[in-house]
């Protein structure tokens, strides 16, 4: 009997993804608030190269990635394995919490008192406890591991939403952290049922088992919908805007843009490799109501919004709900390859551009609340005329957002229109364009106080350096210039997703 | 036929048994508190000492007798403790109750 | 032997589990305590009957730390007692 | 032997599941955020009942039990018992902070009530 | 006769259960639910699982109990007010539980025959680590990398519980003893320890080849550390000092080193040469053990409170 992993020659890099930014929350621990930064800075840098290396290695072997810990085979042992979907999270994971850790690195030194307190210190440290997770998650190919992933992200996301330790931010994460737990305790809880069943949690093994009974979609019925909590889709969205609106604005930026896409994946891995076919048709139709849901009424809701914060995170919701109308639109359940699809790869198109003009657009709102004081929309009036280098990347994330030519969104958002129309899902073609107009309302709600002249000028609390603004700005300008990108990179999506029946 | 050692067992632990059901039933039928905690702690020291005697000789090693003894002297500690610890909270109880 | 002692273990639990009405119905919070110390011991003599009718001598640990916690637990109880007296956090 | 063992398991499994319910219920519904985490608490206990009656069914090799759903459930327990203490930290923040400990959306909810007042 | 036990013992778990719920007063519910914790420390023997068992009466008997009474005590004294009641319609989600019971409990009946189990495989392996508990061979060998991560959600669960504190009393110590302490726990805090700490070596000690292992015994450890806090016999340490912190890092960071030098003469990364597996994992645990025991101490004791000294 072939085992199912062999162990490729430069699956040590997995490990590394993973154990880097761990040992650096150690290596923080002990070596105290001083030393908290460079740490910070050289893990970045570090794991950038095990990112980039990665990404070379898959490219050149043309082959997934896959490492199997200790050398015990699953299903005893656990095993990681990177594919083309993988590595394109841990590129852009990299290359998020890289650009948040320059910036939070100008924006904690403004304040030289407080820049190795308590604020600073922990955030540092959680910031590199979420990269470990994302990448595990990105990476696992255990059920039982991922929940120790999941529990990483929530362990370290929800303290960063109150890191300012004002009350509301504190009920926002207490609240996050209710729907985060109750989301992996489902989670868990189907995880459990598959052990029962199946006698090992790793998911190609199950994917690979010949008959399912019923504790395959009991199962899947409490984890989907546990990582939808996780994911804040339409109606668990609840606790996402106060949490994303509240933390600090770096922390907003990584937790927009990467932590609630962990979830996403997970669905994503659950729906298309281990629910037998039918079971993922039907649960691809319901997602992709939710996600329509999302769309329309979280758009309306950041239209409503009057503080800055609170509607890029509303935006946020509306946004994560293009994901979910990839699924039926990729074919899920109907025995094509979803991973060659034109839906395919608008969603991972979607995935990225949402992750890099979402994290500009709450750092550059970030530096007007540093800068004015507030983020009321209504007091922002002429805030372009001071921060000219914020108000550009509000205005150029925004055109990703909208889905306006020439950026990322919009091919991504055309990619999905493409499906939709071709596939004759005439409604998720109307949810797209509708959204598309709603996010162009209220993007331009803020471009145009931005560009207003006030009767009084806006004054500024304290001097914005430069170098602040330009880290969101070339976010910004990455999340655009993917407009510009042929499409065949993201051939690299297909590279380890072959048909799971006849995986080698 | 039962064994004399296995007979010894047996009544020990029937009688630890049933001070534990005396202890339960003192903490339903006594009127107040401090005799309800009485009749607790004797369940707890003398139930469970009676039982620790009638199993020392099934136990397989001296070891493992060591560690029964162990149960009993531990138990007989935090109840003891816990013991003095209710009666003084429930003293000062008292006067504002 | 190891029929009749699971039988004594039952009724040692019934007996302590008894007590738990206790806890179900009293209104004086520290006779719940007292119920709970009870069903403390009562598991441990519990675990001491199950291990040697099954020849498991691991179970005497579990008794162990169980009598071990039950006095830890009935400290704790007492911050309750006293927290009008405990600091306040600073603003 | 086997046979009591399988309906040992199964009884543990149900036992599990209606935990899971009340402890399901206690979080969703009641109005008392400590007495949630309690919930919680309770719902983690029933969730590892279902692994506890997973193991006990697959006893072989003269183990009681699989020991990998009980290695996971141990697991569990520390994960569950650090989010407790991550979620109490919260709580007392906000009693201290607010005044008050509850999040239902009754009493008055911070940030979002702001945001909708100012609307 | 056994099936009779189980019966009682489901019976009484559910009855708590439903107490902690329903129960008009908050601290009932705590001392039901610690009654709770006891009673399934019992259900986990009867499923045979001595090792989960012990963690159980440990940690849900043990520590979650003192932390809930310790946060009841901290909120009951702020906001004094009845019990609110449950909304009205209640029903709705009773249903939707009600459901997730029944699907829950038809795919634990659904469960195929013969049982899948990975006993087998689990035994056969266990030569090459050296041990001779299957549990601690999973933990700490085949899946080695979930209990690693593990610790490092300890660790930040920590981090993040210390970020509630304020900026003054960021790197101080928390404050644990209440105003008066009653004289049978300095009793208590005194004669109670040495045993502890005695049983939690005996844990590690036995944990390789029987019963027990880090988690328990740190757990102890954990427990025995807060009774002297408690008791004031000794102040909590300055969540700042270096020799702490290199405690609650030491037992990961030489997992994570082991780990690595797997890669360079063993089979991979957290594989142990099997010629020295045992020693290395009794090491491990060694240091886990103190890690664990301090985390969980830290993180019952609450955000430091009290400015560091200068």
């Amino acid at each position: 009997m072939t085992p199912l992993y062999a162990a490729t020659p430069s699956g040590l890099l997995l490990v590394l993804a993973v154990m880097l930014p761990a040992s650096a929350v150690l290596a923080m621990l002990v070596l105290g608030p001083r030393h908290t930064r460079r740490i910070a800075l050289i893990t970045m840098a570090l794991g950038l190269g095990v990112a980039l290396a990665t990404g070379i290695e898959l490219v050149r072997s043309g082959a997934a990635l896959t490492y199997i810990v200790g050398n015990w085979q699953p299903p005893l042992g656990i095993a990681l394995r990177a594919d083309g979907l993988s590595v394109m999270m841990l590129a852009v994971t990299a290359a998020v919490i890289a650009a948040t850790g320059i910036f939070a690195r100008d924006l904690f030194s403004l304040d030289q008192a407080s820049c190795d307190g308590r604020l600073a210190t922990s955030f540092w440290m959680l910031l590199m406890g979420l990269w470990s997770g994302l990448n595990l998650v990105f990476l696992s190919q255990d059920l039982f591991n991922l929940y120790v992933a999941l529990e990483l992200l929530t362990f370290a996301a929800v303290p960063l939403v109150c890191l300012d330790g004002r009350g509301e931010t504190v009920a926002a994460a207490l609240r996050y952290l209710m729907f985060a737990l109750l989301g992996s305790m489902l989670y868990l809880l189907g995880a459990g049922l598959l052990y029962g069943a199946y006698g090992t949690l790793d998911i190609r093994l199950i994917a690979g088992a010949s008959q399912h009974g019923a504790a395959i979609h009991i199962a899947l019925a409490l984890m989907i919908p546990g990582l939808i909590a996780k994911a804040a889709l339409f109606p668990l969205h609840l606790w996402l805007p106060p949490a994303h609106a509240g933390a600090p604005a770096a922390a907003s930026a990584v937790l927009s843009a990467l932590v609630i896409k962990a979830p996403v994946v997970l669905i994503l891995r659950l729906v298309v490799e281990i629910a037998p076919p039918e079971a993922a048709a039907i649960a691809g139709q319901v997602l992709a109501v939710m996600g329509a849901a999302s769309i329309l009424f979280c758009s309306v809701m950041a239209l409503r919004q009057e503080r800055l914060k609170l509607m890029i995170a509303y935006s946020t919701v509306a946004q994560i709900g293009y994901l979910f109308i990839v699924f039926p639109l990729a074919g899920i359940g109907d025995g094509s390859a979803p991973w060659g699809t034109i839906a395919w790869t608008g969603g991972a198109l979607q995935l990225t551009s949402h992750a890099l003009a979402k994290a500009a657009m709450f750092m550059a709102a970030g530096i007007v609340a540093e800068a004015v004081g507030h983020d009321r929309i209504r007091d922002l009036g002429g805030f372009g005329r001071v921060l000219p280098l914020s108000a550009a990347t509000f205005g150029l994330a925004g055109l990703s957002l909208m889905g306006i030519p020439p950026s990322g969104g919009f091919i991504a958002k055309c990619l999905l229109l493409t499906a939709a129309a071709v596939g004759g899902q005439l409604w998720l073609a109307l949810t797209i364009l509708a959204g598309g107009l709603l996010a162009g309302g209220y993007v331009f709600r803020v471009v145009d106080r931005a560009l207003a002249t006030p009767a009084e000028p806006l004054v500024l609390r304290r001097p914005i350096p430069l170098r602040l603004e330009i880290v969101p700005l070339i976010l910004a300008v990455l999340a655009v210039a993917l407009g510009f990108l042929p499409l065949e990179p993201f051939g690299l999506l297909q590279i380890g997703r072959p048909d799971i029946a006849g995986a080698p | 036929m039962i064994s004399l050692t296995d007979g010894f067992t047996l009544v020990f632990v029937a009688a630890g048994a049933l001070l534990f059901l005396a202890g339960t039933l003192g903490l339903l039928r006594f009127p107040d508190t401090l005799s309800r905690l009485h009749a607790l702690s004797k369940a707890d020291s003398l139930g469970l000492g009676l039982i620790v005697i009638g199993l020392l000789p099934q136990m397989p090693s001296i070891a493992g007798g060591i560690k029964l003894v162990c149960v009993w002297l531990l138990a007989q500690l935090s109840a003891a403790t816990a013991s003095q610890l209710i009666a003084g909270i429930a003293a000062r109880r008292k006067p504002d109750a | 032997m190891a029929e009749s002692l699971t039988t004594v273990a039952l009724f040692v639990l019934l007996a302590s589990a008894a007590g738990l009405v206790v806890v179900l119905r009293s209104r004086i919070a520290i006779e719940r305590l007292m119920a709970v110390q009870l069903l403390g011991t009562g598991g441990a003599a519990t675990l001491l009957l199950l291990g040697t009718a099954s020849a498991q001598p691991a179970l005497t640990d579990v008794a162990l730390l169980l009598v071990l916690l039950s006095a830890f637990s009935c400290a704790a109880f007492t911050l309750g007692e006293t927290a009008s007296d405990e600091p306040d956090e600073r603003p | 032997m086997s046979a009591i063992a399988l309906t040992s398991a199964s009884l543990f499994g149900l036992c599990g599941s209606a935990l899971v319910g009340i402890g399901l219920f206690c979080v969703i519904a009641h109005p008392e955020l400590l007495r949630r985490l309690v919930g919680f608490n309770i719902l983690g206990a029933g969730i590892f009942l279902v692994f506890g009656a997973v193991s006990r069914r697959g006893a072989a090799m003269g183990l009681g039990g699989d020991p990998v759903p009980q290695a996971m459930v141990i697991t569990g327990v520390v994960v569950a018992f650090a989010a407790t203490a991550l979620a109490i930290a919260l709580l007392r923040r906000l009693a201290s902070l607010t005044g008050t400990a509850t999040l239902d959306p009754t009493s008055p909810e911070p940030s979002e009530t702001a945001a909708r007042s100012e609307a | 006769m056994s099936l009779v036990f189980d019966i009682a013992l489901v019976s009484g778990l559910i009855a708590l259960a439903l107490h902690v719920v329903v129960g008009r007063d908050g601290k009932g519910a705590i001392v039901a639910f610690i009654a709770f914790g006891l009673l399934l420390g019992l259900a986990w023997v009867r499923l045979a699982a001595i090792d989960v068992a012990l963690t159980e009466a440990a940690i849900g008997g043990g520590l979650t109990g003192m932390l809930l009474l310790k946060a009841q005590a901290h909120l009951a004294s702020r906001a004094s007010r009845a019990t609110p009641a449950f909304e009205r319609n209640w029903h709705v989600p009773a249903l939707f539980c009600g459901a997730v019971t029944l699907g829950l409990g038809y795919a634990v009946l659904s469960f195929p025959h013969p049982a899948p189990s990975l006993a087998r495989e689990a035994v056969a392996a266990i030569d090459a680590t050296g041990l001779g508990n299957p549990v601690t061979a999973v933990l700490l060998a085949y899946r080695a990398i979930d209990t690693l991560l593990e610790k490092i959600v300890l660790i930040l669960a920590l981090i993040g519980v210390w970020s509630l504190s304020t900026d003054n009393a960021w790197g101080g110590a928390s404050y644990l003893r209440p105003a008066m302490v009653p004289e049978p726990l300095i009793f208590l805090a005194r004669v109670l320890p040495p045993f502890g700490v005695l049983i939690a070596v005996y844990q590690v000690w036995v944990g390789a080849d029987a019963p027990g292992g880090t988690f328990q015994a740190g757990t102890i450890l954990a427990a025995m550390w807060l009774l002297v806090l408690l008791a004031g016999l000794r102040a909590a340490p300055e969540t700042r000092l270096p020799t702490l912190r290199m405690m609650l890092a030491a037992g990961p960071a030489l997992f994570i080193l082991v780990g690595l030098m797997g890669v360079a003469v063993a089979e991979g990364f957290l594989s142990y040469p099997p010629a020295i597996a045992k020693p290395l994992i009794v090491v491990i645990e060694v240091a886990l053990t103190l890690a664990v025991g301090g985390t969980l101490a830290l993180l019952v004791s609450g955000p430091p409170d009290r400015a560091p000294k200068p």
